[in-house]
């Protein structure tokens, strides 16, 4: 877990101001921001790792790194609230405040040379595309890959472009989507991730199993992941908590003695079967 | 022990054994001899924790809220205070008077328990009653399905507008240094809000996610928020004195609210708040002959 | 062992003013609480501040750093916080132990609050042992000692007509020479203290808590309480705050203020999801907090140094040691 | 509320409570005018302030 902030000495909590160079509309309430400074990239984060972004005047919140290129950071924000209410409104050229990276990211080597399950629903696809594009990058050191991924309609999908070309052209990887509710032109399946997923029935024989999105569908997934007799050392959440410093020092974001800004926000679910039940 | 106490533990084992309520909420002794304190009674062996002594001071109106889903009834002991805190929440449509089951207590006035925690247990008779017990005008309580022991006598030991009257001769430099010093001290715990009977709103405007006031802890938001909580309860303040007691910081809180239920008093005409649940309220509704100084 | 005449104490407070400033107990409109010494300053050396000297060192309100509003171009601009060095004369051993488990939180783990880190080193501690604890205190039960506080620089005892000082740092020793003109040597016994009336057992209640997380005990103590932060923020060890910002005009200040486990908005996340809804699990983590999580995250440090401040100050009358106490009654799995 | 105003020391020519429907422009304008003319002379309120 890497703390080496660039300005050792000042305070953890100032932000690199950097500026917003694109903003991707994904679906009517999800916005991909691309992110850089000055000197490029604010920060090199692994898979799964958080950062602060800032507003000011109006707050600071935290969001997972969806993916990242040579010099800028992506964001995928949905408007849940009045940080993102503002974020959703601001155009390409503004000024925006980023530190990080937080966390301790997606477990690389539990991956390595294993098959995995991606399971995504709605914008908890945003942590989960950062370790897919991992993968595509270092693709040897993994084995299949199995996208399944849901969401409200066809067009709350996220990351269309990733999900019905780019990833298409990667080796041995499949990609499953389905809606809850389709519309005329929609091709694909309907119905939940759950049941999707367990129609797909992947084989829990040297698999990962990695998972984000609403309480309620992780609810139902991880039943389903247990019924295909996956181990909860096989299967690996990312959780949201409400974090306000990042850097675990405000107290806020424990579960137990555990701090998500520190120690997570990635578990395994048998980490999480250790933790007392308040996420 | 007094037969008040007697006569409360035998009512919640009655109550209890007969299922007539599902919880009896009263007071216990709490650690030292100047904590009473609440407890919440739901097996009738229990009812023998129950006590009535002199530092009951604890209003348990605000309690109630917790219960009003409950699906059965709740009994609760109230001394005057009480009784009119209960009366607000019924006339704010936050708890169901069926749903509630009131034995009534005479109140004597209670000791002030921090001094009383100066003197200690030796010098018991030395100490006085709570600032709020001075200036109680209904020391028995005005709503009550059973009463414990009988009435006790009126009488009034301040006039509650008493030291409003001799502040307002002050100047408004010493004033605005008075409130000033006061809430320089407040350290935002929002005891005084969450002890209230009359603030029951289901989400409050000091809430942090609405920015109306900023959390930092500065003279002008301090009393920003101890100003404007006291208009909020303007009218509906049933003066029971808790937001002082409740107080970490000692600030003279009921000042704010006695000075608006005096000008209530003189501008709409007497009324004191929780007496009766079907009353109109002073501020919630209009009289064509209303003062109207500023027209 | 050196000792001052009591009736020397201002001339000594004055002369250490000079170079650095003292803070000293005071009791302000009828609270206690450590204010900047002024001569003729009446000290409230009896019992405890009701505000803890934690204030001095994580303030409640605390600018981080200023800004320009983020439009085009946006700024932020560290604040010189240059802190110069301050004395905590008249800290009760107690709160010296608090600010080692503030150190603790705020100096290890990855990162450092440099905030709280520049206090933390220009401050020097005189510390003042309580001969007779007050009924509310239980500092012993925490292993703590109320007459010495290791790491205070400078530990003094109540002796009568004087006050007998001993230096436990160089800083300390600095101090004490630099005012050898007020100061004669004492050879006598150091005065012998009473134990603290309020004792709890609290040996192994980590262990005992561990699997008491859906324990029914819960409930019944979560009851009665009002749910506000009285509790937490008096308390010398608790340090959850919340970051925000306060904006005037085209400007701007970061700043972080105290925060509390107990209410609402407190673990309440965007698109309304609150892991602690109600009254009872934010009460339980108050206490799991103090008395597993801190000792898990921290080998073995305690959450509470049994000051008592909660006990005096809660509306209700939620007291911590019975608290303790109720939690070794009820049997670990009901 | 002047009451109150005057109870926690905001000096009383410092307000004034009017009543002015929505419709009333001019009146509107006209009480604005009239009562920063008034409060002028007595220079910046230092109650209230932040933290002072």
């Amino acid at each position: 877990m890497c703390n080496c902030d660039d300005n050792h000495g000042a305070s953890p909590l100032l932000p690199v101001v950097g500026k917003v160079i694109k903003i991707v509309e994904e679906t009517p309430d999800v916005k991909t921001f691309h992110v850089t400074s000055d000197e490029g990239k604010p920060f090199t984060p692994m898979p799964g790792q958080l950062g602060m972004v800032s507003l000011l005047p109006v707050g600071e919140a935290m969001f997972s790194v969806t993916t990242q290129g040579p010099d800028h950071l992506e964001f995928a924000i949905k408007k849940a609230g009045t940080l993102t209410g503002v974020l959703h409104e601001i155009e390409v050229g503004q000024a925006i405040g980023v530190r990080g990276p937080y966390g301790n990211g997606f477990p690389i080597d539990l991956f390595k040379g294993k098959d995995i399950v991606f399971i995504g629903g709605g914008i908890g696809l945003a942590p989960v595309r950062s370790m897919i594009n991992y993968c595509v990058e270092n693709r040897d050191n993994f084995g299949k890959l199995n996208i399944i991924y849901g969401a409200r309609s066809p067009e709350d999908l996220c990351f269309k472009e990733d999900l019905f070309e780019n990833w298409l052209k990667v080796r041995d990887t499949q990609v499953h989507v389905t809606v809850d509710k389709g519309d005329d032109n929609w091709k694909g399946n309907v119905g939940f991730v759950p049941a999707f997923l367990e129609e797909i029935n992947p084989t829990p024989e040297n698999t990962i199993a990695l998972t984000c999105g609403p309480p309620i569908m992780i609810k139902f997934v991880l039943q389903s992941l247990a019924k295909m007799n996956f181990q909860p050392e096989q299967i690996v959440t990312t959780l949201e908590m409400r974090m306000k410093c990042g850097v675990g020092k405000c107290g806020r974001c424990n579960i137990g003695s555990k701090y998500v800004c520190l120690d997570g926000p990635v578990f395994t679910l048998a980490e999480l079967n250790e933790m007392p039940s308040e996420y | 022990m007094n037969q008040q106490t007697a006569r409360m533990r035998e009512i919640a084992r009655e109550l209890l054994e007969k299922k007539e309520v599902e919880m009896v909420i009263g007071w216990e002794k709490g650690t030292f001899f100047y904590n009473s304190t609440p407890v919440f009674i739901t097996k009738p062996e229990d009812a023998d924790k129950l006590i009535w002594d002199d530092y009951c001071a604890v209003n348990f109106a605000k309690l109630l809220m917790d219960y009003r889903y409950l699906d059965g009834k709740v009994a609760v002991f109230v001394k005057g205070c009480d009784a009119r805190g209960v009366n607000r929440l019924i006339q704010d449509l936050v708890i169901k008077r069926e749903k509630i089951y009131l034995i009534g207590m005479p109140c004597p006035g209670m000791k002030d328990a921090k001094i009383a925690a100066k003197l200690g247990q030796e010098k018991e008779a030395e100490v006085p009653l709570e600032g709020k017990c001075l200036y109680c005008t209904h020391p028995n309580p005005v709503i009550y399905d059973v009463l414990i022991g009988d009435e006790v006598p009126v009488e009034i030991r301040e006039d509650r507008f008493a030291r409003i009257k001799e502040f307002e001769e002050k100047s408004s430099d010493e004033k605005a240094q008075f409130w000033a010093s006061q809430y320089d001290r407040c350290i935002r715990c929002y005891a005084c809000r969450n002890v209230c009977p009359a603030c029951n709103c289901r989400s409050c405007v000091f809430d942090q996610n609405q920015d109306w006031l900023e959390r930092a802890v500065d003279r002008s938001g301090n009393q920003f928020y101890g100003l404007v909580r006291a208009f909020h309860v303007a009218g509906r303040c049933i003066e029971c004195g808790e937001c002082e007691r409740a107080c970490p910081m000692g600030i003279p809180i009921m000042l704010l609210k006695h000075k608006i239920s005096k000008d209530i008093n003189e501008l709409f005409g007497e009324y004191e708040a929780g007496l009766d649940p079907e009353g109109d309220l002073p501020l919630g509704m209009y009289k064509a002959d209303d003062p109207d100084e500023f027209m | 062992m050196k000792s001052l005449s009591k009736a020397n104490l201002p001339q000594f407070l004055e002369a250490l003013n000079q170079s650095s400033q003292v803070y000293v107990p005071v009791v302000v409109d009828g609270t206690s609480r450590f204010i900047p010494w002024e001569q003729g300053a009446e000290l409230v050396l009896d019992k405890n501040s009701n505000i803890p000297p934690k204030y001095l060192f994580f303030p409640q309100t605390e600018d981080l750093y200023g800004y320009k509003i983020y439009k085009q171009s946006g700024e932020r601009t560290e604040l010189p916080s240059a802190m110069e060095p301050f004395v905590v004369f008249g800290i009760r051993p107690c709160d010296v132990y608090s600010l080692e488990v503030l150190d603790d939180i705020f100096l290890t783990k990855g990162y450092e609050d440099v905030h709280y880190k520049q206090k933390r080193e220009q401050g020097l501690l005189i510390s003042l042992g309580c001969l007779e604890p007050e009924a509310t205190c239980f500092c012993e039960s925490w292993g703590l000692n109320p007459l010495n506080a290791p790491t205070a620089d400078i530990m003094m005892l109540d002796g009568g007509d004087q006050f007998l000082l001993k230096a436990q740092t160089e800083a300390g020793q600095k101090v004490i020479d630099s005012q050898a003109g007020l100061l004669e040597e004492f050879q006598g016994e150091p005065p012998v203290g009473k134990p603290c009336t309020l004792t709890v057992e609290t040996k192994g209640l980590m262990e005992r808590l561990q699997p008491m997380f859906e324990h029914a005990v819960w409930d019944e103590i979560s009851r009665k309480c009002i749910n506000c932060g009285t509790c937490t923020y008096l308390c010398p060890t608790c340090y959850c705050f919340d970051v925000l910002n306060k904006t005037r005009g085209e400007e701007g200040i970061k700043y972080r203020c105290y925060d509390s486990c107990m209410y609402p908005e407190y673990t309440l996340m965007a698109g309304g999801h609150n892991p602690r809804p109600t009254k009872k699990e934010r009460v339980r983590q108050r206490f799991l907090h103090k008395f597993q999580y801190i000792p898990e995250r921290y080998e073995g440090q305690i959450g509470c140094v049994g000051c008592g401040r909660c006990i005096v100050k809660c509306p209700v009358n939620l007291d911590i040691s019975r608290v303790i106490t109720r939690l070794w009654e009820v049997e670990a799995d009901v | 509320m002047q009451r109150m105003l005057e109870f926690v020391g905001i000096d009383p020519e410092r307000f004034q409570a009017r009543w002015v429907s929505g419709s009333e422009s001019v009146k509107f304008a006209t009480v604005i005018e009239e009562l920063t003319e008034q409060i002028r002379p007595l220079g910046p309120n230092r109650k209230l302030r932040d933290g002072e």
